[in-house]
């Protein structure tokens, strides 16, 4: 089966000099989960903006390699096109509509939709996923708490009814328990309504909890991948990402030792 | 691999914190110094002074002041013509006022005067932001237009209005030559930019920059927006001041009000957006670019055209002019929105990595 | 080298004052070409000139007078804007180049001893106001019917606009008219407050000092708020047709100054369109020619060509004129009836003469109406009054001197 | 008094003016986030099209109607404004997304004098007239009342009318559709704008065109009244005060700022001007709004401005 | 264990038995409320010195707007907060940032056109003494006075391990690393109290555990007394001393660690079933 999503060995650069991906090659299947894990400055983000052609505003381009749609050559279309196809981006950094309240911010997000039914259920499955919003939908949205902005972000791509969503670090700001519900919903949205997502995040644990197959990103290269369990059981990424390498999980306080990183490429 | 700082290490933080921390750039400053003072001079047409250089140092002089409140200070102003009004003005009437007022001090005690019509209508800044500010800075360039237009005590009870001075001197020596004039406006803009670029790169500077960036968290690590923004509109309005006053005294000789309209505060916000807001070097990108090129179109538009067999009259030229002008702005932008400085920095760091292309 | 007499012209035929700026500049160029066409130059020098585009602004003034003094056999400037004349006021003095403002510029340059390179020629704003006040005294019945009655002046907010205030204020004094200032902001484009200070000050007459879009927008709004427009009288800077053109029928009746006449029939306007628009080689449209503002281009251009004209004969037929030799030519311009009709300019200008003292010569005007098509005149030549003239022009010229600590030339120096 | 009403009367009638330039300012400032100089430059060039093709259809088309002339000049000035629109967008906006505000101003400054050289390259650069009929006289009303009566200019009262309904019109739009949400959004933030998948670029064109024909009409209108020429682009610089007061985002801010600010300048001028020398209308207008900043920075109807950390 | 309330004896750490120091903080019935929006409702609690107090609870609980309080970015309606036995009604940023608080922010509030090194050298302005006139001839004690501040900050950022970014514009960094800016900043401030909202979101484990580091480093060697906001469970319930609980604006827990973690009304609020 063709990947829904293929990005082939794409390079980028930023303000024409700043080289951030060298070569960086991913697949997405249909209906799948896919996780992108990595540290501070490994590119995730870049590679999500890479896909949804949001990069022009950072005055970043994708010099070399090709990135595939469901087979389409998608470097040249509008992130409006590809929010038509169903490629949706949750942009880190929450990014909401600040003078728009959050129920206007939703609502903007079902610009691609027509269907006023549509949109209303949209709207009513949103506000059941994150209860917290519909308390604050008359609040303009820069006046809500981080939170409560990350919900109105991931609420606002749902809108757009999508069959692929690029989730940049949906779990950051969040509560324990909201984060839990995020990935609930990830889940949910996945088998249900077969949405496909793929995952820039940094809690690696719940990650490759919920993700069925996993990159792992080191300063602009994918340095290791495979399926989510061998991820997980992998000893490198047991002590570098989930802190549970040489036995049990370290106390916080314990953690003393300097200059530690691994590094899987030079 | 000939422009790099391989090898250059530094071994104290005070090294680190020169203006020009690359060999290189030092060296050459100093060969651009140089050529400044001594050959330009030398190799200037008389045509040159007085239609390029010596609107193009003072001009540079005052974008410098610009960009301290807008690039540094990111205050926009539109009322910098005023600005440099007051200081013309103000420079005047101590000049003619004050028996043997030398030429020097004159001229600074312009600026000051700009300095407190600075604070003045920069005292709305502490509530009014970003483009209302912007919008609301217009007020002191209409105002200083009207003031100076009519209340006669500022032009010295002229009846149009229209003021002058001569036989200008520093320490003795006439300003009677173009090169004269050149090396007095050139050594203003040197110290100046000196002192300046001390300023944006001491505490004062990171000051200004922290409003500009994020005013309340500016606030939260105990920055005080009202000495920050004050200073910042003394300090520009300071060096706009000046350059006002030598506009006045060296370049026209005899001005009224029109000579510092809102045209001429749009062309100040021109040089330092193209030359690169928050950067001395910036302004003098900026400078140049605005004042050279309508010149140079002017004078070779007409050649050019004929080279295509197209003969236009001086008014098509104006208008091409203006197209080219307007284009030109929006090309600059479209390549690179942070300005001439950053294009020119973009390329330093190119040359470094050369020749590899990242 | 060739023999070649430079001729600089600065222009504007952009921004808000081309309306106007732009026939007179023509009317400058094709006098030129016509002399060249017609006679071969000025006794076998061929005369050349270049544009440079001012905008009226000061600073590229002084840009185009730098690019362009240096240019060899360069003659005079004609700056075409009271602003670029104060500011090179100070710079032809240095460089020795006269500067020929016909009717516009300072008023107290009239005063040779004291401007030496300065030459308002046949008219300035003092002469030009007297002149419109000798008019309203003569239709009332004298300068005494003029007490109590209220007299406004309407003007462009610049220096251009304020430097017949002093004139004005004397005159009030001597015959009892009270004077009220309204000024517009330049350029003129918003001057509903003006005319409404007017409706409220309902005065007997308003003098309209503007220039480009303001006379035009002065006129709509003195339509709009009623004010009769035979009451207007405006300087000859405001009395051309683009003024009035699309307010048509808005400014019947509307009077100004004419330094000059308008239309094609005087001889030399004849020969512009026989050696040049016929040719060709015309500079603008051809129905503009010889029409108010183009005429005193022309005539500006006259008076250079006869200065250096005048210079030859005392410093050589034939040869290229030194600004300095020019000068001495427009000190001692003698244009009377008999040259004027000669060189086909009988009826369109008064005799004029010049001398080291007086830069001016004389100011002779009409006041013409615009009646719905044309400017008709409707009244007969004046002559600005000396008498009162001259001891403001010795008096701000003394101020002038001694603010700059300047001397005045000496005698000596006329009569070489 | 009655000099009083007349004068509040014009001052009132001088905002509504003023209040159709600036609407131009807020259209695209609400729509996009940009600050257009440019509007300015939008009216003449569209002034400059209308009369000319005004005046060069009859000689094209040998139809002498003025009604004709003057509808297809309108229609032909306003495809033109569109075309501007569009050019502007895939020349400049698009490459401009996700830019600073200061950046933004500046291109829409570098379009104004394209556009100003442009204008009258193709048009000239001569006085021209627009004529729509519109009434020139002035007719006195309640000269029974007061003494002198009061001055009406029934052009004003059309002029003022015409810009209520325009102003009406799109504070209906953006109030009501979709599409001025999406619109606002934009302004907030153009790269989340785009995540979402509103058009930037479809966007952009639509707003620069209404924002194109709304300087159509006020240059119809001021043209009509002053004549068509390049100054007329300055009248851009009378309206800025108006839309900071009324606040850069409000529609009907437009109007109530043109109301304040027409009023407050023209009554400075006649009542205050003449005790120090008078001419002081433009700055007055600029120091009543900035009063006002003091009070509310965001101007009477703008959007608060939010600075959270 | 109990905690002595009596500021002038010294307590120990609930969590790890460190000896704590008095009351430095107290927060006493704060109010705040936006419109119609309660932020928070009659707050109460101290900090001691010496200790890392976390405040957590669900999103919009009031934790960040509590710390907007203490450094006068909001004003509460109601209450006083104390400050080494100072009552203050009304906090003034610049003040509190004399007085030696110092904090991050959620929602990265750096200064986004400068370049690392400066950043962190604002923190530094508060000690700047030379006035203008020095600073831009930047000749003897101004240039002197620089480079004693530009040391330290080097420390910091020797601390932090982002050297290699030193002159690189914060705005080009990515969102982890910008974190640790932040905190670099407000360490410059050299505070005694330090404010921390959410320092370790958007990192990943290795990144929290240094992040982690630095802050009980800051703790142990400088003293400094830490209020840190956090969603990471594991982080708050490893180093921190006492920890309060918001929700919806109330204060619904307060004591040590593992109290605070077996309260049922926490669990239901915040933590949810599966911790
Ligand atoms: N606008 C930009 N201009 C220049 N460089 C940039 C820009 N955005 C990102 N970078 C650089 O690109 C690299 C990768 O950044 P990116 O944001 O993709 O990382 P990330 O994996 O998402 O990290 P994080 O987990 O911290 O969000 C970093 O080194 C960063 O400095
Ligand atoms: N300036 C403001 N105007 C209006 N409401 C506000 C303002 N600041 C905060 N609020 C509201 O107060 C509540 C508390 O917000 P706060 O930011 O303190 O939450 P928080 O506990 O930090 O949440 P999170 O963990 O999501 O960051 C939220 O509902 C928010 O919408
Ligand atoms: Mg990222
Ligand atoms: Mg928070």
């Amino acid at each position: 089966m063709t990947p829904i999503l293929n990005v082939n060995g794409i390079e980028v650069i930023y303000n024409h000099v700043i080289l951030v991906l060298k070569g960086v090659s991913l697949q997405v299947p249909e209906g799948a989960i896919v996780a992108l894990l990595g540290g501070n400055g490994a590119g995730k983000t870049t590679t999500l903006r890479a896909v949804s052609n949001l990069l022009k505003g950072e005055r970043g381009e994708v010099t070399k390699g090709s990135i595939e749609l469901r087979g389409e050559r998608i470097e040249n279309l509008t992130p409006a096109d590809l929010v038509q196809r169903g490629v949706v981006q949750v942009m880190e950094g929450r990014h909401c509509f600040a003078h728009l309240t959050i129920e206007e911010n939703l609502l903007t997000g079902a610009y691609t939709r027509s269907s006023k039914g549509e949109i209303a259920a949209n709207l009513e499955k949103v506000y059941a996923y994150f209860p917290r919003l519909k308390q604050r939908r008359e609040s303009q949205a820069a006046y809500t708490s981080g939170g409560e902005q990350q919900m109105c972000a991931i609420g606002r791509a749902l809108m757009a009814s999508p069959s692929l969503v690029l989730l940049d670090e949906p779990s950051m700001g969040l509560a324990p328990q909201i984060v839990e519900e995020v990935f609930e919903i990830v889940k949910d949205l996945n088998t249900r309504e077969k949405v496909t997502f793929l995952l820039a995040e940094q809690n690696t644990n719940m990650a490759l909890k919920y993700a069925g197959y996993g990159y792992i990103m080191e300063s602009g290269r994918i340095v290791m991948d495979g399926p989510a369990s061998e991820l997980a059981t992998n000893e490198d990424v047991k002590e570098f990402y989930l802190g549970v390498g040489g036995g049990q999980r370290k106390s916080f306080r314990e953690v003393k030792s300097y200059k530690r990183r691994k590094r899987w490429l030079a | 691999m000939l422009y790099r700082e391989n090898g250059q290490f530094k071994t104290s933080y005070r090294a680190d914190q020169q203006i020009f921390p690359i060999l290189q750039d030092r060296w050459g400053m100093l060969a651009l110094l140089l050529f400044a003072y001594l050959a330009v001079p030398a190799l200037a047409s008389p045509y040159m002074f007085p239609a390029v250089l010596i609107p193009f140092l003072i001009m540079a002089l005052a974008a410098l002041g610009v960009n301290i409140l807008v690039g540094y200070c990111g205050q926009i102003s539109l009322g910098s013509g005023a600005f440099m009004a007051v200081g013309a003005y103000g420079a005047y009437n101590f000049f003619v006022r004050v028996p043997d007022m030398p030429l020097i001090p004159a001229i600074l005690l312009g600026g000051v005067c700009a300095m407190a019509f600075g604070i003045l209508f920069g005292l709305p800044s502490l509530r009014v932001k970003g483009l209302y500010l912007a919008v609301a800075t217009l007020a002191a360039q209409f105002f200083a237009d009207w003031m100076f237009l009519r209340i006669k005590w500022f032009t010295n009870d002229s009846p149009s209005g229209s003021v002058s001075v001569n036989n200008l001197q520093v320490f003795g020596f006439p300003l009677d030559s173009d090169a004269a004039k050149y090396w007095f406006c050139l050594s203003f803009l040197v110290v100046t930019a000196l002192l300046a670029k001390n300023l944006v790169r001491s505490a004062i500077g990171r000051e200004w920059m922290a409003i500009r960036d994020m005013d309340v968290a500016a606030a939260v690590i105990g920055i005080r927006p009202m000495y920050a923004k004050l200073t910042a509109f003394a300090v520009s309005s300071f060096i706009v001041g000046m350059a006002g006053a030598l506009w006045a005294f060296i370049y026209l000789g005899a001005w009224e009000p029109a000579a510092f309209s809102v045209e001429q505060s749009f062309r100040l916000l021109f040089m330092v957006i193209i030359g690169g807001l928050g950067s001395i070097t910036g302004g003098f990108f900026g400078a140049a670019f605005i004042v050279v090129l309508p010149i140079f179109l002017a004078n070779y538009l007409p050649a050019a055209a004929s080279l295509v067999g197209m003969s236009i009259g001086t008014a098509g030229i104006e208008h091409a002019q203006l197209m080219i002008f307007g284009a030109l702005i929006v090309w600059f932008l479209v390549v690179e929105p942070h300005g001439l400085a950053r294009l020119w920095a973009t390329g330093k760091q190119k040359l470094r990595l050369w020749p590899f292309p990242h | 080298q060739a023999k070649e007499q430079f001729f600089p012209l600065l222009s504007y035929r952009t921004g808000p004052y081309a309306p106007n700026g732009t026939p007179w500049a023509n009317g400058k160029q094709d006098y030129l070409k016509m002399i060249n066409a017609r006679d071969g130059g000025i006794n076998g020098v061929k005369l050349t000139f270049e544009e440079c585009e001012t905008g009226y602004a000061t600073d590229k003034g002084v840009e185009c007078y730098e690019r362009l003094k240096t240019r060899p056999g360069v003659t005079l400037f004609d700056p075409q804007a009271t602003g670029i004349t104060f500011a090179l006021t100070e710079k032809v003095a240095n460089d020795k180049i006269p500067l020929i403002t016909l009717g516009y510029g300072l008023s107290v340059a009239q005063d040779g001893t004291a401007f030496k390179w300065n030459f308002p020629i046949m008219g300035s704003y003092w002469t030009g106001a007297d002149i419109i006040l000798q008019h309203l005294a003569k239709t009332n019945g004298g300068w005494d019917k003029l007490k109590g009655k209220k007299i406004a002046l309407v003007y462009h907010d610049s220096p251009f606009g304020k430097e017949p205030i002093p004139l004005l204020q004397e005159r009030a004094r001597m015959h009892g008219f009270n004077l009220e200032l309204i000024p517009v902001t330049a350029p003129g484009v918003e001057q509903k407050s003006a005319w409404l200070q007017v409706r409220q000050q309902r005065p007997d007459y308003v003098l309209l000092w503007g220039w480009g879009v303001m006379n035009s927008t002065a006129l709509k709004e003195a339509q709009a708020t009623g004010y009769p427009r035979e009451k207007m009288y405006g300087v000859w800077w405001s009395g051309a047709e683009p003024d009035v053109k699309d307010v048509g029928d808005g400014a019947k009746g509307y009077n100004a100054l004419a330094l000059n006449t308008s239309g094609q029939q005087p001889k030399v306007i004849q020969d512009i369109l026989k050696h040049v628009h016929d040719k060709g080689q015309g500079t603008g449209p051809r129905d503009e020619v010889g029409s108010v503002l183009y005429t005193r281009g022309v005539i500006i251009q006259m008076l250079g060509v006869e200065a250096v004209r005048r210079a030859q004969e005392r410093f050589g037929k034939g040869k290229v004129m030194t600004p300095d030799q020019v000068r001495w030519g427009l000190e001692n311009l003698a244009l009377d009836q008999k040259k004027l009709d000669a060189m086909g300019f009988g009826g369109v200008l008064r005799p004029i003469s010049t001398s080291c003292t007086d830069h001016m010569g004389s100011t002779w005007a009409r006041i013409h109406t615009w009646d719905g098509k044309q400017w008709k005149f409707s009244s007969d030549w004046y002559q600005a009054d000396e008498q009162i003239i001259k001891p403001m022009v010795k008096a701000g010229a003394d101020k002038y001197l001694a603010d700059k600590k300047l001397e005045r030339r000496p005698v000596s120096d006329c009569q070489s | 008094m009655g000099f009083f009403l007349e004068t509040l009367l014009g001052g009132l009638m001088a905002g509504m003016l003023y209040s159709l330039v600036a609407l131009g300012f807020v259209l695209i400032f609400k729509a996009s986030g940009v600050f257009n100089f440019a509007q300015g430059a939008m009216v003449l060039f569209a002034a400059l099209a209308m009369a000319r093709f005004a005046e060069w259809i009859p000689a094209w088309t040998g139809i002498q109607s003025p009604v004709f002339a003057n509808v297809a000049a309108f229609v032909i000035a306003g495809a033109i404004m569109f075309a501007v629109a569009w050019v502007i967008e895939y020349l400049v906006l698009r490459h401009l997304v996700n830019q600073e505000g200061a950046t933004l101003l500046m291109a829409t400054l570098g379009i104004t004098y394209f556009l100003e050289g442009l204008g009258q390259t193709l048009f000239g650069n001569s006085i021209y007239k627009i004529d729509i009929g519109m009434p020139k006289d002035p007719v006195i009303a309640f000269d029974k009342v007061f003494e002198g009566g009061i001055l009406v200019n029934k052009e004003d009262l059309i002029a003022a009318l015409i810009s209520a309904a325009l102003v009406l019109l799109l504070s209906l739009f953006f109030q009501k559709t979709s599409t001025g949400r999406a619109l606002r959004a934009v302004a907030d933030d153009h790269q989340a704008a785009q995540s979402i998948g509103i058009p930037l670029a479809r966007i952009w064109v639509i707003v620069w065109c209404v924002a194109g024909v709304v300087a159509l009409v006020a240059g119809m209108i001021w043209g009509s009244k002053l004549g068509v020429q390049f100054s007329l682009a300055t009248v851009a610089l009378r309206a800025l005060p108006v839309v900071i007061l009324g606040g850069l985002t409000s529609v009907p801010g437009a109007i109530i700022g043109g109301l304040i600010i027409g009023v407050g300048e023209k009554l400075s001028e006649v009542y205050i001007g003449p005790l120090v020398g008078g001419g002081i209308e433009i700055w007055f207008a600029y120091v009543l709004a900035l009063g006002f900043l003091l009070i509310r920075p965001q101007g009477l109807f703008g959007e608060k401005i939010i600075d959270r950390v | 264990m109990k905690i002595v309330d009596d500021p002038g004896v010294v307590a120990a750490s609930p969590a790890t038995g460190r000896k704590l120091g008095e009351v430095i903080l107290d927060v006493r019935n704060i109010s705040l409320a936006f419109g119609g929006v309660k932020a928070l409702t009659d707050i109460s609690f101290d900090v001691r010195e010496h200790e890392v107090r976390a405040i957590i609870g669900p999103n919009g609980a009031g934790k960040s707007s509590m710390l907007n309080c203490i450094n006068g970015v909001y004003q509460p309606q109601q209450g006083s907060i104390t400050f080494r036995g100072k009552t203050f009604h009304h906090m003034k940023s610049r003040q509190v940032a004399e007085m030696g608080i110092a904090r991050t922010f959620q929602n990265l509030a750096l200064f986004k056109g400068m370049s690392v090194l400066d950043n962190i050298m604002t923190g530094r302005n508060l000690r700047i003494r030379s006035n203008l006139l020095l600073q831009a001839l930047r000749i003897g004690p101004a240039e002197r006075e620089e480079m004693r501040h530009r040391e330290a900050v080097e420390r910091i950022i020797d601390f932090l391990e982002i050297q290699a970014y030193r002159k690189t514009p914060v705005g080009q960094l990515p969102y982890g690393l910008q974190k640790r800016v932040d905190l670099g900043r407000a360490l410059a401030m050299e505070p005694q109290v330090l404010l921390l909202d959410e320092p370790m979101a958007g990192m990943n484990l290795e990144e929290k555990q240094d992040m982690c580091r630095f802050i009980l480093d800051v703790n142990d060697e400088f003293g400094t007394t830490v209020v840190l906001i956090e969603h990471d469970m594991g982080v708050v319930m490893d180093i921190s001393d006492r920890v309060v609980v918001l929700d919806y604006g109330k204060k619904i827990g307060d004591g040590a660690p593992d109290e605070v973690r077996s309260n049922p009304d926490v669990i239901k609020a915040y933590l949810g079933t599966t911790h």
